[in-house]
C-alpha cells in the first residue's frame, strides 16, 4: 500500500516534470510558431544561474524562482532581437538557427564552468511514507507545475496583456490595426518563454548533475510532447504530458527505463499518425 | 436517373455542430451546363468539395458515372475523366505555363501527342503567348486561363469549376463566359458561382442552395424571378 | 530535358576532375568521408529540396544501412549481397514509413517530428542492445559500442579482394558521380517533375489525376536508399557501426548540410556537407577555442547572412556579375522553375 | 590546414617524417619522436578527455625535462575528437599514414578505442589506451593501463558486503562496460557469499531516477551498486540524497569519481559511497607527491586530477620505459620490451605489465567518499588484471587480434 503511495507520487512527479521541462517551448511554440531547439541549453543557463546565486550567498528559493527566470528571460529577448526576429514565419530556419545556438551555448558554458561544477542539495528533505522514503523535492515539482498552469491560464485568459499577446498570434494585422506592436509582443511572448525555461532549469538544479551538455537530455522529449499536444497552448500541454508523462512512467515501474523511453517513442508515433495535428487538433478544441 | 453522370443521395456534411450540407439529392445529365448558386455559407462549396473528394462526406453517398466516389480521394475522382478548378487559382507559381500544361496533358496522353495536346489546350485559353512565363508572376485572370489550359489539357467529359469568375474583370469574365460555352460543348459543367452577370450570359439550369439543402432547381429567368430566391439570395446580396 | 542532362554530365565531369585532384591536398582517408557524406546529404537534398518533404530522420536510414551491411557481411563474409542489403533495407523502411506518414496525410513539421522521434527510437533501441541476448545470426549489436571487424568492402567474387585506402577512395567517388547523374535524370523524368510539382501545390496536381501520397512514398524510399548506400559505405570505411550514426545530432548535421550549401539543388548539399565536415575535421586539430562553440556560430551566421544557402548565393552572384544589362529583361525568376533549378 | 606540431617550445625543425615503426629509429637524432594524442577533449565526453589531455603534457614535458627518449625529444601530435566516434576512425588514419606516428596514447570509451584499435594494427603503430573500463581485450599491439572489473570489483564488493549485508541492488550503464561489470558484480558477490537481487540497465541520457529510486525501496536490499556513466546519470546520487535514501542504505560504485564526480556532488550527497580504484590525490607516497607538485607547477591546482589522468599519465610513462629499455621506439622492439616485465612507479602505485596480456598488474585502493575527497581506507597490491588473463594469452597465441567477453 506504501509502495503503491510511492508509485503514484512517482507517476505524478513524471507528468509534473514534463509540464515544467516542456511549459517554455509550448509558450513559445503556441505562440509564436517558433520552435527553439536551444530550449534545453536555456535550461542548463537557468541552472547554472541558480548554482552561481547560491554559491554566491544568495537564498535558494530566490535563486531558483526569480534569478534563473530573470536571467534566462533576458538571454532569451537578446535572441529574440538579434536572431529570432530576423526570422519569424520561417519555422525550419527558426529552428536551425536555434540549433546553432543550442552548440554556442554549450560551448561557452564549457569554457566558462568547465565539467565540475559543485551542484546545488534540494532544500527539502526527504520524507517518510509508511516504510518508504520519497524525495520531498518532487512534491515541490508537481506544486511548481500546477503554479505555472494556473499562471499561464490566468495571463492568457485574464489579463489584457494575455488578450493581445492571443490577438497578435492569430492575426498580427489586426493587433497592429488595434495600435499594438506585434514586435512588441512577440518580444515579450519570448521573454516569457524564456523565463518558463529558466525557471525548469531553475527547480531542476538541485535535482541534477549539471554539466555543460544536460540540455540534450530533455530537448526531445519537450519538442515531443509539445508537438503532440498541438497548437492550444494549456490544453495540448496538459494533455500529452499526461498521456506520456503516465505511460513512459508505468513502463519504467514495470520493467526499465529503456522500456519506458521506447514507449513514449512509440505512443508519440501512433499518436502523430492518428491525430496529425496534435492531440487539441481532436478533443479540447478551441481551449487555451 | 440512368443517364446521370453525377449523383448525390442524401449527401450530408457536418463540421462541429454545423450542418453545412443536409441531405441534398441532386442530379447531372451527360453533357449538362448546371449553375449552383446560394449565399455565403448556402453550403454550395461544401457540396463541391465532398463532390471531388477534397472533402468526405458524413453520410449519404456520391456518384459519378456509375462509380460510387464517396470515400474516394480528389486524385481517384479525376481520374475518372473529371476537371477540378478550386476557388482560389490552384496553380504551380513556380512552374512555366508550358511546364502546368504539360502536367495535365502528360497523364492523360501517350508521350508523342503530349506537346501538341499542351500546345492545342494554351490555343484555346489564349495564353500560348504566355508559355514559358513562370505562373507566380502572371495577374489573377491569366492564371485562371492558365488553371482552365491545364483542365482543358487533361480532356475531361466533367468539369467542376468553383467559382471561376471570382476577382475577373467585366472584359475577363465576358470572355470566360465564351470559355465555359466552348467547355460544355463537349463535356458536362458544373460552376458553383456567385456572379449573376455571368451566369445569365452561359444560361443552363441553376441549382438555388441555402442553408445547406436545395431550395429550387430550374432555368435561370425563372430562378431569378422568383420570392424566394430573392428572398434568401438576391435580398442579402442587394 | 536534354539540354538539363547535358548540363549535368558537364556538372558531373567538373566533378569529377575536381575529385581526381583532391587526393593531392586533402589524404584520400579523410577524402572518402566527404564524399560519403556527400552522397548522404545528396539524398536529403533530394527529397527536402526537389519533394518538399523535411525529414528529421534521415540518419535513420543512414544507420540502418551500416547496420544491415554490418550484421550481414558478419553473417554471409562476402561483401557483394551485403551491400546491396544495405540499400534495400533502407529503401524498404523508408517506403513503409513513407507510407505510413503519406497516407496518414501528416504534413511540414510532424512529418518532421514522426521521422524524428523514428531516429530516436533506433537510437534507443540500438544503444540499448549491449546484453549477450541481442544477436542477428552470428553477429552481437553491441549496444552503445557498437559493431567493429566486419569483413569490410571486397572485390565481387573475391572475398579476400578489400577495397581499401586510396582504390575505396575512387570507388566512393564514382559511387557520388553516378548517383548525381541518376538523381538529375530522375529529377528531368516525368516523375522528377511531378513531384516537384507536388512540392508546389500538391492538391492542384492532386487534382489533375495524379496519387501524390504514392510518388511522395516512392520519392521517400529513394532517398532512404541512397541515404542507405552512404550508411553502407561508411560502414566499409570505419569497419565500426555505432548507435551514434542515429543520434540527433547526425540528423542534425544532415539538416545542416543541406541549408549550408543550398536546399533546391543537388550540388548544394554535397558541397555543404564536404565544407562543414573538413571544418569539423580541421577543428579538432587545434585546441584554442571550443569547437562546439565554432560550429554553433557558423550554423546561426549562414541561416541569418545566406539564407538560401552557399551554392545559390553563389550562383547569383556570379550570374550577376557576369550578365549583360540586354539579356536581363526577359529572363524568368532565379532559381524559380524546375529548369532554372537544374542549372546548379 | 592548422597543424599543432608545434606544442613544445623545444621542437624546433620538424622534418620529413621519416618512415614507421623501426626505421624511424634510424633517423636523424635530432628528429624529435612522435607521440599521437586522441582524446574527447570537447563534447560530451570532455569531462574525461580534458584532464587527460593536461596529464598527456605533463608527462611528455617530464620526459623532455629529463632530456627526452634515446637523445631525442618527444613532440606531440593531438586530435580532440569531439565525443564524436566518426572522428576517431578519421584521426585514428590521419595519425597512422599522414602523421606517421610513433605511438598512439588515447580513446575513452570503449567504442572509440575499437574504432582506432585496428587501423592501428594494421599501421604497426603500438597503442596505449589508458582508461579503466570492463577488460577482454587480446592484441599484441595494444597495452592496456586503466584497471579491469576483476581488479576493482573483486576488492570493492567484498568489502562492501562484509560492512554492510548481502542484498545487493545494481544499476549500470546500459552498454558493454555497465553490462559486463554487472556480471562481474553478481559473481564477487556469490563468492563472498552475498546476492544481486535485481540489476537495472540506464541508457546513458537517463537523468531521472525517482521511479528507479521507488523501486529500489521495493526491493530492500542492504547495498546499492551503481555502475553509471557520464553526466545526466550523476544526477541519479543527487536524487538519492534528495529522498533522504543515504542514511538508509548504503552505497558502493564502480564509477564514481572516475570523472571527478565526487567533486560536483556536495559533500552531504557524496560522503560515504564505497569505491575501489587504483589513485587518489589522497594516497601517500613519494611518487605522488612529487606528481601533484608537478601538476600543480603546471596548472596552479590539482582540481582536475582525476582517476583516468593519472591512468593516462601512468601510461604514456610506463611507455617512456618501454621504449628507453627496447632503446628503440619501433613496435617490434618495444614489444618485446612491454613483455619483459616492465614496470613504473607512478602516483597511484607499481604499475606493472603482464606479458601475457598486455594489461597492468596494479594497486587498488579501496576509497571512502568524505569531504569531496577520496579517502584511502586499506591498500591491496598489485592485483593481477585476472579477468583478461582468464581469456586471453599472448605468449601462446601471439596473433589473438579479439575483445573477448569473460565468460563468468
Amino acid at each position: 500500500m506504501d509502495l503503491a503511495a510511492i508509485f503514484a507520487v512517482e507517476i505524478l512527479y513524471a507528468l509534473a516534470s514534463l509540464v515544467v521541462i516542456s511549459s517554455g517551448l509550448a509558450v513559445v511554440f503556441g505562440m509564436m510558431r517558433v520552435i527553439n531547439l536551444a530550449h534545453g541549453e536555456f535550461m542548463m543557463v537557468g541552472g547554472y544561474a541558480t548554482i552561481v546565486a547560491v554559491k554566491s550567498g544568495i537564498n535558494i528559493y530566490i535563486a531558483m524562482l526569480i534569478v534563473a527566470p530573470i536571467v534566462v528571460g533576458v538571454l532569451g529577448v537578446i535572441v529574440e532581437r538579434l536572431i529570432i526576429r530576423r526570422l519569424y514565419g520561417r519555422l525550419v530556419d527558426t529552428m536551425l538557427a536555434t540549433w546553432g545556438l543550442s552548440l554556442l551555448l554549450i560551448g561557452l558554458a564549457s569554457m566558462i564552468f568547465g565539467n565540475t561544477t559543485t551542484g546545488i542539495s534540494p532544500p527539502i528533505p526527504g520524507f517518510a511514507i509508511g516504510r518508504y522514503q520519497v524525495n520531498g523535492y518532487s512534491f515541490f515539482i508537481i506544486l511548481a507545475a500546477v503554479a505555472i498552469l494556473v499562471a499561464m491560464f490566468a495571463v492568457l485568459a485574464g489579463t489584457r496583456a494575455g488578450l493581445v499577446a492571443r490577438g497578435a498570434m492569430q492575426n498580427p494585422a489586426m493587433a497592429s490595426a488595434l495600435g499594438y506592436n506585434p514586435e512588441r509582443v512577440y518580444m515579450l511572448t519570448f521573454f516569457a518563454g524564456s523565463a518558463l525555461a529558466g525557471l525548469a532549469g531553475g527547480l531542476f538544479a538541485p535535482l541534477l548533475g549539471l554539466v555543460p551538455t544536460i540540455g540534450s537530455a530533455y530537448i526531445a522529449k519537450a519538442f515531443i510532447t509539445v508537438i503532440s499536444g498541438g497548437a492550444s497552448v494549456i490544453a495540448g500541454l496538459v494533455s500529452s504530458a499526461v498521456l506520456f508523462g503516465a505511460t513512459s512512467q508505468i513502463f519504467t515501474l514495470a520493467t526499465t527505463p529503456m522500456v519506458g523511453e521506447i514507449a513514449l517513442l512509440l505512443i508519440a508515433v501512433v499518436l502523430l499518425r492518428l491525430l496529425p495535428q496534435g492531440i487539441t487538433s481532436r478533443f479540447f478544441r478551441g481551449a487555451m | 436517373m440512368s443517364d446521370s453522370v453525377v449523383q448525390t443521395r442524401g449527401l450530408t456534411m457536418r463540421f462541429g455542430g454545423v450542418t453545412a450540407v443536409d441531405n441534398v439529392d441532386f442530379s447531372l445529365r451527360r453533357n449538362e451546363l448546371r449553375c449552383l448558386i446560394g449565399p455565403n455559407g448556402a453550403g454550395k462549396s461544401t457540396f463541391f468539395k465532398c463532390i471531388t473528394g477534397m472533402l468526405k462526406a458524413t453520410s449519404g453517398e456520391v456518384w459519378i458515372n456509375g462509380h460510387e466516389t464517396t470515400t474516394w480521394d480528389p486524385h481517384q475522382v479525376a481520374r475518372l475523366g473529371v476537371g477540378i478548378k478550386t476557388q482560389v487559382p490552384s496553380v504551380l507559381d513556380g512552374f512555366t505555363v508550358r511546364e502546368n500544361v504539360w502536367l495535365a496533358a502528360h497523364r492523360v496522353t501517350a508521350a508523342d501527342g503530349v506537346a501538341s495536346r499542351v500546345a492545342e489546350a494554351m490555343e484555346r485559353l489564349a495564353v500560348s503567348s504566355l508559355a514559358n512565363s513562370v505562373v507566380g508572376s502572371l495577374s489573377h485572370g491569366e492564371r485562371q486561363r492558365v488553371e482552365l489550359s491545364m483542365i482543358l489539357a487533361s480532356r475531361p467529359w466533367l468539369v467542376l469549376l468553383d467559382e471561376p469568375a471570382a476577382g475577373l474583370t467585366a472584359a475577363e469574365i465576358a470572355t470566360l463566359g465564351e470559355i465555359v460555352t466552348d467547355i460544355s460543348r463537349d463535356a458536362a459543367v458544373v460552376i458553383v458561382e456567385h456572379d449573376m452577370q455571368f451566369i445569365r450570359s452561359i444560361a443552363g439550369l441553376v441549382t438555388v442552395f441555402a442553408q445547406g439543402r436545395i431550395l429550387m432547381e430550374d432555368q435561370v429567368d425563372k430562378v431569378m424571378a422568383d420570392a424566394r430566391v430573392r428572398e434568401v439570395y438576391l435580398g442579402r446580396k442587394n | 530535358m536534354r539540354g538539363e542532362m547535358r548540363h549535368a554530365l558537364l556538372v558531373a565531369i567538373v566533378s569529377a576532375i575536381v575529385l581526381a585532384v583532391a587526393p593531392a591536398l586533402i589524404g584520400t582517408y579523410t577524402l572518402t568521408l566527404l564524399v560519403i557524406y556527400g552522397i548522404l546529404a545528396l539524398s536529403l537534398g533530394l527529397i527536402w529540396g526537389f519533394g518538399g518533404i523535411l525529414c528529421f530522420g534521415q540518419a535513420a536510414f543512414f544507420g540502418l544501412g551500416a547496420y544491415t551491411y554490418a550484421i550481414a557481411a558478419i553473417n554471409i563474409g562476402e561483401s557483394t549481397v551485403p551491400f546491396l542489403l544495405g540499400i534495400a533495407i533502407p529503401f524498404l523502411f523508408a517506403a513503409a514509413l513513407g507510407a505510413m506518414m503519406f497516407y496518414g496525410r501528416l504534413s511540414d513539421v510532424y512529418l518532421g517530428v514522426i521521422t524524428l522521434v523514428v531516429t530516436l527510437l533506433f537510437f534507443r533501441f540500438m544503444n540499448s542492445t549491449a546484453g549477450p541476448e541481442y544477436v542477428i545470426g552470428t553477429a552481437r549489436l553491441g549496444g552503445f559500442n557498437g559493431i567493429p571487424g566486419f569483413q569490410t568492402l571486397n572485390v565481387p567474387g573475391d572475398p579476400s579482394g578489400y577495397i581499401f585506402g586510396d582504390a575505396y577512395y575512387y570507388l566512393t567517388a564514382v559511387a557520388l558521380l553516378i548517383v548525381y547523374l541518376l538523381v538529375r535524370w530522375l529529377l528531368a523524368s516525368p516523375f522528377g517533375r511531378i513531384a516537384m510539382a507536388i512540392r508546389e501545390n500538391e492538391l492542384r496536381v492532386e487534382l489533375l489525376g495524379y496519387d501524390a501520397r504514392a510518388r511522395k512514398t516512392l520519392l521517400f524510399s529513394i532517398g532512404g536508399a541512397i541515404a542507405g548506400l552512404a550508411g553502407t559505405l561508411y560502414a566499409s570505411w570505419a569497419e565500426i557501426v555505432t548507435p551514434g550514426m542515429f543520434s540527433l545530432g547526425q540528423s542534425a548535421e544532415i539538416i545542416i548540410w543541406c541549408i549550408v550549401g543550398g536546399l533546391g539543388t543537388l550540388v548544394g548539399p554535397v558541397i555543404g556537407a564536404m565544407i562543414l565536415a573538413y571544418l569539423k575535421f580541421a577543428l579538432g586539430q587545434q585546441s584554442v577555442i571550443d569547437n562546439t562553440l565554432v560550429l554553433g556560430a557558423i550554423l546561426i551566421l549562414c541561416v541569418l547572412l545566406m539564407p538560401r544557402g552557399v551554392v545559390p548565393t553563389l550562383g547569383t552572384e556570379l550570374r550577376r556579375s557576369f550578365q549583360r544589362p540586354q539579356t536581363g529583361g526577359t529572363r524568368r525568376r532565379p532559381g524559380a522553375s524546375p529548369a532554372e533549378r537544374a542549372h546548379v | 590546414m592548422i597543424n599543432r606540431r608545434t606544442f613544445l617550445a623545444s621542437s624546433a625543425a620538424v622534418a620529413g617524417a621519416g618512415i614507421l615503426g623501426a626505421s624511424a629509429g634510424r633517423s636523424l637524432a635530432a628528429d624529435p619522436i612522435k607521440l599521437g594524442s586522441i582524446l574527447d577533449t570537447s563534447g560530451a565526453f570532455d569531462a574525461y578527455g580534458k584532464p587527460m589531455d593536461m596529464a598527456l603534457r605533463l608527462a611528455v614535458d617530464e620526459i623532455n625535462a629529463a632530456g627526452g627518449l634515446l637523445g631525442r625529444q618527444v613532440e606531440i601530435v593531438a586530435y580532440d575528437t569531439q565525443s564524436d566516434m566518426a572522428l576517431y576512425t578519421q584521426y585514428g588514419q590521419q595519425l597512422a599514414r599522414v602523421d606517421k606516428v610513433d605511438v598512439v596514447h588515447g580513446g575513452i570509451l570503449s567504442a572509440s578505442r575499437e574504432a582506432i584499435r585496428q587501423t592501428l594494427r594494421k599501421s604497426g603503430v603500438p597503442y596505449f589506451y589508458n582508461v579503466l573500463y570492463e577488460g577482454g581485450v587480446c592484441d599484441r599491439n595494444i597495452t592496456v593501463i586503466g584497471v579491469t572489473p576483476s581488479q576493482q570489483v573483486e576488492v570493492l564488493i567484498p568489502a562492501a558486503i562484509k560492512k554492510w549485508g548481502k542484498k545487493i541492488y545494481v544499476l549500470a550503464a546500459d552498454y558493454n562496460y555497465g553490462q559486463i561489470t554487472a556480471r562481474w558484480i553478481e559473481k564477487f558477490a556469490k563468492d563472498a557469499g552475498g546476492e544481486v537481487v535485481q540489476t537495472d540497465f540506464f541508457p546513458l541520457d537517463v537523468a531521472d531516477f525517482g521511479s528507479t529510486i521507488a523501486k529500489i525501496q521495493g526491493a530492500a536490499p542492504d547495498i546499492v551498486v551503481p555502475a553509471l556513466v557520464g553526466g545526466p546519470h550523476l544526477s541519479f546520487f543527487r536524487q538519492w540524497a534528495a529522498a533522504g535514501m543515504k542514511s538508509k542504505i548504503p552505497m558502493a560504485s564502480t564509477t564514481i569519481g572516475i570523472g571527478n564526480e565526487h567533486k560536483v556532488l556536495t559533500a552531504e550527497e557524496g560522503d560515504g559511497i564505497l569505491v575501489a580504484y587504483n589513485y587518489s590525490p589522497e594516497i601517500v607516497s613519494p611518487a605522488n607527491e612529487a606528481f601533484l607538485k608537478a601538476w600543480t607547477a603546471k596548472y596552479g591546482n590539482t582540481d582536475q586530477i582525476h582517476e583516468i589522468a593519472v591512468s593516462h599519465y601512468q601510461g604514456i610513462h610506463v611507455w617512456a620505459e618501454a621504449v628507453r629499455k627496447a632503446g628503440d621506439v619501433g613496435r617490434d622492439k618495444l614489444t618485446g620490451a612491454i613483455e619483459s616485465g616492465l614496470s613504473f612507479e607512478g602516483p597511484g602505485g607499481k604499475v606493472l605489465i603482464d606479458p601475457k596480456t598486455h594489461h597492468a598488474v596494479l594497486d587498488v585502493h579501496l576509497m571512502e567518499m568524505s569531504g569531496q575527497k577520496l579517502k584511502v581506507l586499506e591498500s591491496f597490491q598489485q592485483r593481477q588484471p585476472s579477468d583478461t588473463q582468464g581469456v586471453c594469452d599472448l605468449a601462446a597465441n601471439p596473433d589473438d587480434n579479439t575483445q573477448y567477453e569473460i565468460k563468468i
